[in-house]
């Protein structure tokens, strides 16, 4: 059995298994779809968790590691395997994905073979973007994500579901198209410089770019990336994204899918154009755009009157604490910009799932029309509480861990960014409490809410484990940590040195840009 | 001598049958003007020695598909002369300045171009002599029917095409 | 597992002196295990009160117990170095390598003496207070989470585990401010708390990020051993560092310009703000300072700055106590003002001095705030039997209440008298230590400052207990006959507390009082902590002089002070006891300066109008401005405006044939034209 | 086999797939003479599975092909691995519309022999088209197919769109056709010979000298070309067309026509023309930019989806042009592969939206779309999927075949036409998306009809298809191969001038070399 | 005089009087008329070109003239088939599909 959990099956499983439940899904019932794809989920999740013991935390090497050769003519294979970067955001991704199912058992009633079959599909995409590692692999499943995101958001949203979907879907494509000429342009070059055509990512990752032409490609990965982190100022999809989907279309959202443009930027953009992103200006540029996500995510945050927009605006400031450390390219901002996109992803995925719960008794997500919350629903007070407070990065809950990491990484080089980053613990109180005060404190001042149910046992299964995990990161993160410790400084190490060895030949000149050709001045 | 001076008397009676045809108002004029354009250019035919060509310039041309239009245009009672059939002056301009600097640009394409015969070309004796021991038919069918035997046998299904189309476009009832 | 449990019960590192800790784990494992219990017990057993009565006490005083045998333990041994408990690994990134740590020395312990004493006798006052309350059983998971916290505050080994203690008893004051938080006033309180406080702790987690850069590593042992070579003395690293950390201490223990939580942070029950908001979790800044005492003492200029704002706080503070009518704030500005005492001397240098009066301090304003608990408990009772509402709190209400409430006005007014400064009571003889020491540093503002603040702290308190307990009765015929004694669940822990405040400052009795035995006890206790500290300030030329800057010894200005105060009560009384006040509902607002002091400077306003307004303006506009506005106007411009190009290209699509001849043939000229350039 | 065309059934066997076209053809027009008792009513199924074993034997037989060896090398047809891959699409291309065009065939009352007999002969037309050497036999197949589409695009005659959609087509078609004439006849005279073969020295002469005839000749015969492929500017006739054609003849037109001309269009300009490259190249940069751009900001505009999948087909035109512009055999196979590609999502598309118009092609606009996701999820799920892939997005085909176009264009150092053509695909999406939005992110009014159940053929196909699109993005190794094969097996030039200018020997061309 | 040269021009006059015919008349059957003049024209040319390349250009030219012949019998179907809807010839009217 451990063999299993060291080979690649448990990815290729992983990866078959939800899109034979989506099939599945389209066939059963309607209203049995719903358990095909919990089970579906839960499965996954259980052949997953194991790698969290089986996975060899010392080494950087990538493990369950398998490559066929796929599209034999472009030197395409099915490559993928773990490592310590990755394996927390598959982990994740499994983790997220039955929360999100089982939060949507009552609140999806239209369509719910297309839906649940929509978010299997989804959940085989997202696993295939962290355990890709050939280009060709990873842009597929990078591109497939879109599809069924773009279908929950427009067919089960909100009222301004076809503007969210749409600016969604065409914000992300337009970076990854770009990414896509990149992607080209690395084959290109290393087809000339070895003769053959591939798409493998240890391939390509070992050719030698040049340095003015690393930055070209690097603003085009960059670019991709940034849209989904999201950066600021490419953000405003996300505020739109978020509110109109459906709550387990936000928690996945928020979970796992601004999760890739991160994970890119660590396993692409800066492997491949080492020079470029540690260069003064990229670095300097992200940092600078990271600190306007942190200070500028809260201070609009805060003054949202949509609960789920305001949430949703947090996660714009939280990911800008992990570029930020994901750029100091220090050993603790990188582990804790890892670290942090998991608490991301279990904090913020809770606060949506939470404001979905009001969502479907009150179909209102607007803070003021609650109030008084905490004494009609004790229980959802309480862990909406809780997730609060590991959103505000309270010490003791996991959002401390990330955020506090990613501070001491950063402040070692950039002790100005830091310290202006470290503001952000002020704006984090600033929006969070308020709106925890005005919606569960207070007087049920409104008939409606006087009657509110407190959650139910289903709900309270959704929102279990993400407390857990929440506290227990908090307390204990160290297992997570050495899961990844290995790889960051095996990378940290690769790019630094990569960096200084980057050619000044195979540059921009190298690939021959065309001219607007007229006749005779044409080569 | 005398050459030069049918082929300017061809070549005025083609520019003046064209231009004739495209401004006449009345469509059976313009059909004649054409008619009287597509004689000189067989005259021209006959000046450059494409005498066989010239012929079926004539009676395919001139004499079958010219009259074809005539027909039609009877059929369909339009021979009349219609004041707005001619654009506006806004519009006849944009044409005239159009299609002058396409044929400007040709002008100048063509003068500074120059034709190329391969291996020497055949030049005006061989011309003359193939001429002479085939006739003005024979040079033209036996490539015809030897190396342009494929394309031949298209323009057949070309030909069975055009029938079949006229037939079903131009049938009384729809299917 | 199994070391993880030995060294949560038994082992430690660096056991020194024969000194082991005993059972560490176990001070942080009742509170915590009573936490869980109260806890579930809030959603599960709503209405029974046995078991949290029971559990929420108990837990308390079990830990209390570990830490006495503890404390009696180290006393015995002395030991020289703090013996640290390592429970386990938090977060060993890189060269960072966090643990969770608990360090045992004198400092803590004795600190972790008080908070679990006066936290025990709270608890079970609580039981009496909060008897009636249909959240009893969350008030007592608040409250022993409250307590974790604190030691986890108190006993943490490196500034991580520190932070989590003060982050942690942010969180619980928070939470224990909004108890109530059906008002929705007492919540906006707490989040008020919360916010301010975390500008004091983005100060603390700046100063944490320093200290690792500098040291690389957060462990008290290490970095303090390290920081004299490490450092420069006076440097701009170590001013930094501990002007970031006082920032923290600021915002914690309610000093300018971060106190104005505090007096609102009085909306929480009594017994919260007595051991919360009085006698531990707004002392931790203090602690923190004196914890940190070698970067201090390396760091003149924030010591000034700490001295002059805990100075400034303590007179600040004392004004406007003298114009409050609700006994809450009174006391919630005296406890201001009572911290800026502490900020003084710590400030000073005087790090033993502050530890002395935080321990005072916590034994008479915890009385003094039960006390004023167990008036509003008797108010309260009385009013709501004959369904009044006017406030409980409101001492305009009172009058004449000691023949009511004996016992509550007899300890209080012990309380009032050792808050005073009066000879023999606990209060003289830290604060005396206090002033003596601003004196004898040459602060000649700071030491007239506290002279001045002294007299005003006689002053307002006895105001107080005139108000309250002389007089007569405002409250009206109708309330007044169900006024009764609190019942003995609350009355013996202000017993314990009354003795303890008369008590509690023999433990340092200077040489330099006549007739008295010297005791230097806490002296003693703390001196290998505070060591270090010292010796800094001593090799840097910082002594304590033996004369005033006005002249005069310590036994003079002692003298002078107590009988200042004396006066300053008596006058007092006598000024007010006849005094005519009005109930609440029908006195004015005072006006004048009166009416300044009374809205507390405009402070709160101030901050509202230059800070908080402008603030949410600037958020308003970013997201309309910038984000909906700008970048998405942009965007949506520009989708709009790609829609507009194609329909303005569809407009060339005519339907007519001639049209596209042309633009076919304009084509063909464009082509031909490229060839020919 | 070894052809040395000594007798003419060597000819036979050289181009037999487009023989067994043609011959049934004529087979369809004759058995629909006796199936057909009134004239006016439908023929019976024997004229339409004719038809389609004709299809389905040429493919069989250009199959044959492969095995078929030929040592003449200066052929009017080429015989090479392109001319075989162009062939399996336009045959391809063809069965598909059949089978596709059954339903709305009837529905229309269009079921006749005539369709069929046109629609081989177009296709025979196509195929020579794609494999000419010979500006001759361009011109004449060129106009086979021309011909017979013309017919076709107005063969609803009781259709006013119809007609008035033939009209233009023809009118700009032979106007076209003129100009595509002048530049072979320049071109003739630039180089000496119509036979493509044997110009190589002659071309790359003129192009030295800077002989402007022949720069005149490519530039008119590209003009040609593109308006057949319907390249900016050239191609306003385009949405006009396919907007009025009945719905098959479309998607057969968007298909075909293009395959065919594009094929041809390589073949004279990347392989005959190809020292003249530097000529040809000018032009189609500037018209490959053009024709990505200004379609797809158009069809951002259309309200109807025809109309609007003609502009679609405008801008792939555009894409494809940037594989000729690359001129490498890399860009050829990604060509061909691209429109083998394109051949099927663009039927596909045009299918289901000719399923969707209902009786008299009246609901094209994209409100009648609205709920059709899931009112008739077959449907829904197909256009999603054709749309998709025209989009270029993973994983179906048409992300494949823009990916092989981006790595033709970046291979031969046109890094900004990739650029160009992937922002423009983005332009694209946003009216793709569009369509699939309105399918199931919006509701269909009350009253709305139905649009019928597609036949079972008709299912068959369309579902053959998608999936055949879906597997050519996930699994697209051997097309891929096949595609360079064919890319890279061009007749190769000729090097050594024949002395008998007037008489090439053979008309055929081998593909042994 | 050298003919051949002057030839081409004509030819090429003829080519482009074809053109702007063909823009500036609104009837159909005039339109399709200028066509067949253009096609004319090439073959002069092509017709000069045979003098001096060979007798294949005179084939081409043979072929042309069966294609427009059999575009003439296409087009003017076309035409009468247009005619039966809206009973003109006015290119202008047939307008239903723009935009």
């Amino acid at each position: 059995m451990s063999n299993f959990f060291e080979s690649h099956w448990v990815l290729s499983l992983l990866l078959i298994l939800p899109m034979a439940g989506a099939a599945l899904c389209l066939i059963v019932q309607e209203e049995k779809s719903r358990y095909v794809a919990m089970l579906t989920s839960v499965v996954a999740f259980a052949i997953s968790l194991p790698l969290f013991w089986t996975f060899r935390s010392g080494t950087a090497a990538i493990q369950n590691y398998v490559s066929v050769p796929w599209i034999e003519a472009w030197g395409i294979g099915y490559t993928i395997g773990i490592d310590g970067i990755s394996i927390l955001m598959v982990l994740l991704t499994t983790f997220v994905t039955p929360l999100a199912i089982l939060a949507s058992f009552t609140y999806i009633q239209r369509h719910q073979r297309a839906y649940y079959a929509m978010l299997l599909l989804l959940l085989a995409a997202m696993i295939g973007v962290f355990v890709s590692l050939d280009m060709f692999l990873f842009f597929l499943f990078w591109e497939i994500m879109l599809i069924p995101m773009y279908f929950i958001i427009g067919v089960w949203g909100g009222k301004r579901r076809v503007y969210a979907a749409v600016k969604f879907f065409l914000f992300t494509a337009i970076g990854s198209l770009l990414m896509l000429v990149a992607i080209v342009v690395i084959v290109y070059l290393y087809y000339r410089q070895y003769g053959v055509i591939t798409f493998a990512y240890n391939d390509l990752v070992q050719l030698p770019i040049g340095r003015d032409l690393q930055f070209v490609l690097f603003s085009a990965f960059a670019l991709a990336f940034a849209i989904k982190v999201p950066l600021f100022p490419l953000h405003t999809w996300l505020p739109d994204a978020h509110v109109e989907a459906p709550t387990a279309g936000s928690v996945i959202l928020a979970g796992v899918l601004l999760k890739m443009g991160a994970y890119g930027f660590l396993r692409f953009a800066m492997p491949f154009f080492s020079h470029a992103a540690t260069s003064p200006v990229v670095v300097g540029t992200i940092l600078v755009l990271s600190l306007v996500g942190i200070i500028y995510g809260a201070w609009v945050a805060a003054v949202q009157p949509d609960a789920k927009k305001l949430v949703a605006y947090t996660s714009v400031a939280h990911l800008g604490f992990v570029m930020m450390g994901l750029f100091s390219l220090t050993t603790q901002g990188i582990q804790g910009g890892i670290l942090q996109m998991v608490n991301h992803g279990i904090s913020t995925g809770a606060l949506f799932l939470l404001v979905g719960m009001l969502y479907e008794r009150r179909h209102t997500r607007m803070i003021d029309d609650f109030g008084g919350i905490a004494k009609v629903m004790p229980v959802f007070a309480a862990s909406f509480l809780l997730v609060a407070l590991s959103s505000i990065g309270l010490p003791g809950t996991n959002g401390f861990i990330g955020e506090f990491l990613i501070l001491i990484g950063t402040f070692q080089k950039y002790p100005v960014v830091a310290f202006i980053a470290a503001t952000g613990v002020i704006f984090a109180a600033a929006y969070m409490l308020p709106m925890v005060q005005r919606m569960l404190y207070g007087e049920v001042d409104r008939e409606e809410n006087r009657v509110l149910s407190d959650i139910g046992i289903r709900e309270r299964l959704v929102l279990a484990p993400a407390l857990v995990m929440i506290v227990l990161i908090g307390v204990y993160p160290q297992p997570f940590l050495s899961l990844t410790s290995a790889s960051v400084e095996a990378l940290i190490e690769q790019v630094e040195h990569r960096a200084v060895s980057a050619p000044v030949q195979m540059g921009v000149s190298d690939l021959r840009f065309d001219r607007m050709p007229i006749l005779g001045i044409d080569e | 001598m005398i050459v030069d001076f049918f082929f300017v008397l061809f070549a005025v009676m083609a520019i003046g049958g064209a231009a004739g045809m495209v401004l006449a108002r009345n469509p059976v004029a313009s059909v004649m003007y054409l008619v009287m354009a597509f004689f000189a250019l067989s005259g021209v035919f006959v000046l450059l020695d494409a005498h066989f060509i010239a012929a079926v310039n004539l009676i395919v041309y001139a004499g079958a598909i010219l009259v074809l239009f005539l027909f039609v245009i009877m059929l369909l009672n339009l021979g009349r002369t219609e004041k707005t059939d001619l654009r506006g002056p806004l519009y006849r301009m944009l044409a005239i300045v159009s299609g002058g600097a396409f044929f400007g640009l040709l002008l100048v394409m063509l003068r500074g171009g120059h034709v190329t015969s391969m291996a020497g070309g055949m030049g005006q004796e061989t011309m003359d002599a193939m001429l002479r021991a085939r006739g003005a038919v024979g040079v033209v069918a036996d490539p015809m029917f030897r190396s342009y035997l494929v394309p031949f046998e298209i323009t057949a299904l070309l030909l069975l095409v055009a029938v079949v189309g006229a037939i079903v476009l131009a049938r009384q009832k729809a299917p | 597992m199994v070391n993880f449990l030995e060294s949560f019960l038994r082992v430690a590192q660096h056991a020194d002196g024969g000194y082991q800790p005993i059972l560490p784990g176990l001070i942080l494992l009742f509170p915590l295990v009573g936490f869980v219990i109260n806890g579930l017990g809030a959603f599960l057993w709503r209405d029974s009160k046995r078991v949290p009565s029971l559990v929420g006490p108990l837990a308390i005083i079990g830990s209390f117990a570990v830490v006495l045998a503890n404390f009696l333990a180290m006393h015995a041994a002395m030991p020289h170095d703090p013996a640290i408990v390592s429970l386990w690994t938090w977060m060993a990134v890189g060269d960072l390598s966090i643990g969770v740590d608990l360090q045992f020395d004198q400092l803590s312990v004795l600190m972790l003496l008080v908070v679990t004493g006066v936290s025990s006798v709270i608890h079970v006052y609580s039981i009496g207070y909060m008897r009636e309350d249909p959240g009893y059983s969350r008030y007592f998971s608040y409250l022993n989470l409250f307590v974790f916290f604190m030691s986890v505050l108190v006993m943490g080994a490196n500034f991580a585990i520190v932070f989590v203690g003060w982050e942690g008893v942010g969180l619980c004051s928070y939470l224990l401010i909004g108890f109530w938080y059906e008002n929705r006033e007492f919540a906006s309180a707490g989040k008020k708390a919360f916010i301010v406080n975390r500008i004091g702790d983005f100060g603390f987690l700046v100063a944490m990020l320093l200290v690792f850069t500098h040291f690389g590593t957060l462990n008290f042992v290490e970095v303090f051993a390290a920081a004299p070579e490490t450092l420069v003395f006076g440097g701009g690293v170590v001013t930094l560092i501990t002007l970031l950390l006082f920032l923290g201490a600021t915002g914690k223990s309610a000093q300018i310009p971060l106190y104005v939580w505090l007096p609102d942070a009085m909306a929480g029950p009594t017994p919260v703000s007595a051991l919360i908001h009085a006698a531990t979790m707004v002392t931790a800044g203090v602690y923190l300072v004196a914890r940190a005492g070698v970067l201090f003492a390396m760091a003149p200029v924030s010591q000034a700055t700490v001295a002059a704002i805990g100075a400034g706080t303590a007179l600040f503070a004392a004004t406007i106590a003298m114009q409050q009518y609700d006994i809450k704030k009174v006391l919630a500005y005296s406890t201001v003002s009572q911290l800026g005492y502490m900020f003084l001397a710590v400030g000073v240098g005087a790090f033993t001095a502050g530890m002395f009066h935080l321990i005072t301090h916590a034994f008479f304003k915890a009385l003094l705030f039960l006390g004023s608990g167990a008036v509003i408990h008797a108010m309260h009772h009385a009013l709501h039997q004959v369904h009044r509402h006017d406030d409980p709190n409101d001492m305009r209400n009172y009058g004449g209440l000691k023949n009511v409430l004996p016992i509550t006005w007899g300890t209080m007014w012990i309380g009032t008298v050792a808050i005073a400064g009066i000879f023999p009571f606990a209060g003289f003889f830290s604060k005396d230590e206090i002033i003596w020491s601003a004196g004898s540093y040459g602060y000649t503002v700071l030491w007239v400052v506290s002279i001045l603040t002294a007299l005003l702290t006689a002053g307002y308190m006895t105001r107080l207990m005139v108000l309250t307990f002389h007089g007569e009765n405002r409250s009206g015929a109708d309330v007044r006959p169900h006024l009764r004694e609190v019942p003995a669940v609350m009355w013996v822990p202000l017993a314990i507390l009354a003795v303890l405040s008369v008590v509690g400052g023999w433990i340092q009795i200077p040489e330099s009082l006549p007739a008295l035995p010297a005791v230097d006890a806490l002296h003693h206790w703390l001196e290998p902590v505070m060591e270090p500290a010292r010796q800094v300030m001593t090799e840097h030329g910082l002594h304590q002089a033996h004369e005033s800057p006005l002249g005069g010894g310590e036994a003079v200005w002692a003298i002078m002070s107590t009988g200042l105060a004396l006066i300053v009560v008596m006058l007092t009384f006598r000024a007010l006891v006849h005094r005519r006040y009005r109930p609440a509902s029908e006195s004015e607002t005072p006006t004048g300066f009166a009416g300044i002091l009374y809205n507390k400077w405009y402070v709160d306003e101030l901050y509202d109008r230059l800070i908080i307004l402008p603030l949410l303006a600037l958020w308003r506009g970013c997201w309309r401005i910038v984000d909906v506005g700008l970048i998405d106007g942009t965007l949506n411009a520009m989708a709009s405006g790609t829609r507009m190009v194609g329909w303005v290209g569809s407009l060339f699509q005519t339907g007519r044939v001639a049209g596209y001849m042309f633009w076919f043939v304009t084509g063909v000229v464009l082509i031909l034209a490229l060839l020919l350039l | 086999m070894i052809l040395d065309f000594s007798s003419p059934i060597d000819y036979l066997w050289a181009l037999l797939p487009e023989v067994v076209l043609a011959v049934t053809g004529l087979l369809v027009l004759t058995l629909d003479v006796f199936q057909r008792g009134d004239r006016s009513g439908p023929s019976r199924a024997w004229v339409r599975w004719t038809a389609v074993a004709g299809v389905l034997i040429a493919l069989l037989a250009n199959g044959y092909l492969l095995g078929i060896e030929a040592p003449l090398r200066s052929g009017m047809i080429a015989m090479d691995g392109f001319r075989v891959g162009t062939n399996f699409v336009i045959l391809g291309a063809t069965l598909l519309s059949f089978l596709l065009a059954f339903d709305y065939l009837r529905r229309e009352g269009l079921d006749v022999g005539e369709f069929y007999f046109l629609v081989l002969m177009a296709s025979v037309g196509m195929m020579l088209l794609a494999g000419s050497r010979d500006l001759i036999v361009v011109f004449v197949s060129l106009e086979l197919m021309s011909m017979s589409v013309y017919v076709l695009t107005g063969f609803n005659r009781r259709d006013p769109r119809s007609s008035e959609a033939a009209l233009k087509y023809f009118l700009m078609g032979a106007f076209a056709s003129g100009f595509l004439l002048y530049g072979i006849a320049l071109l003739f005279g630039a180089t000496g010979s119509t036979n493509l073969a044997l110009v190589t020295s002659e071309v790359a002469r003129g192009t030295a000298d800077g002989n402007l005839l022949l720069f005149a000749g490519v530039a008119l015969l590209v003009v040609g070309f593109a308006f057949k492929v319907s390249v900016v500017p050239f191609h306003m006739w385009t949405p006009d067309v396919y907007e009025g054609a009945p719905t098959p003849v479309t998607g057969y037109m968007a298909a075909g026509v293009k395959v065919a001309g594009f094929a041809a269009l390589l073949r004279i300009v990347t392989v005959e023309l190809a020292p003249a490259a530097s000529v040809w190249t000018a032009i189609l940069w500037w018209l490959a930019v053009l024709t990505m751009i200004v379609p797809n900001f158009i069809a951002l505009a259309q309200d109807n989806v025809k109309r609007m999948l003609a502009y679609s087909s405008i801008s792939h035109a555009g894409y494809l042009l940037v594989g000729v512009v690359a001129g490498s055999s890399m860009g050829r196979s990604a060509v061909l592969l691209y429109l083998a590609i394109y051949a099927v999502m663009t039927l596909g598309a045009f299918a289901v939206v000719g399923a969707v118009a209902g009786e008299g092609d009246s609901r094209g606009s994209l409100a009648d779309y609205r709920g059709l996701g899931w009112r008739r999820p077959l449907l829904g799920a197909l256009l999603a999927v054709f749309l998709l892939s025209l989009a270029g997005f993973p994983p179906t085909g048409g992300f494949i075949g823009k990916l092989y176009l981006l790595l033709a264009a970046v291979d031969s150092g046109h890094v900004t036409l990739a650029v160009i053509l992937v922002l423009t695909s983005f332009v694209s999406y946003y009216y793709y998306l569009r369509v699939i939005w309105k399918m199931y992110f919006e509701d269909a009014p009350e009253d709305a009809p139905l649009p019928a159940v597609p036949g079972a053929t008709f299912r068959f196909a369309a579902v053959v298809a998608a999936v055949a699109i879906l597997v050519a993005g996930l699994f697209p190794g051997r097309a891929i191969r096949t595609a360079e094969y064919a890319g890279e097996d061009m007749s190769p030039r000729q090097v050594t001038p024949l002395s008998q200018p007037a008489a090439p020997a053979g008309v055929i061309e081998t593909n042994t070399d | 005089m050298d003919i051949e040269t002057y030839s081409l021009i004509l030819s090429a006059l003829l080519f482009a009087i074809g053109t702007v015919g063909v823009m500036l008349r609104r009837n159909v059957i005039i339109m399709f008329m200028c066509i067949e003049l253009m096609l004319n024209a090439v073959n002069l040319t092509l017709v000069v070109f045979s003098r001096s390349l060979g007798i294949e250009a005179q084939v081409f030219v043979f072929f042309v003239i069966a294609v427009a012949a059999a575009e003439a019998a296409v087009g003017l179907a076309i035409i009468i088939s247009i005619f039966r809807h809206y009973e003109l010839v006015d290119v202008d009217r047939f307008n239903l599909l723009k935009w």
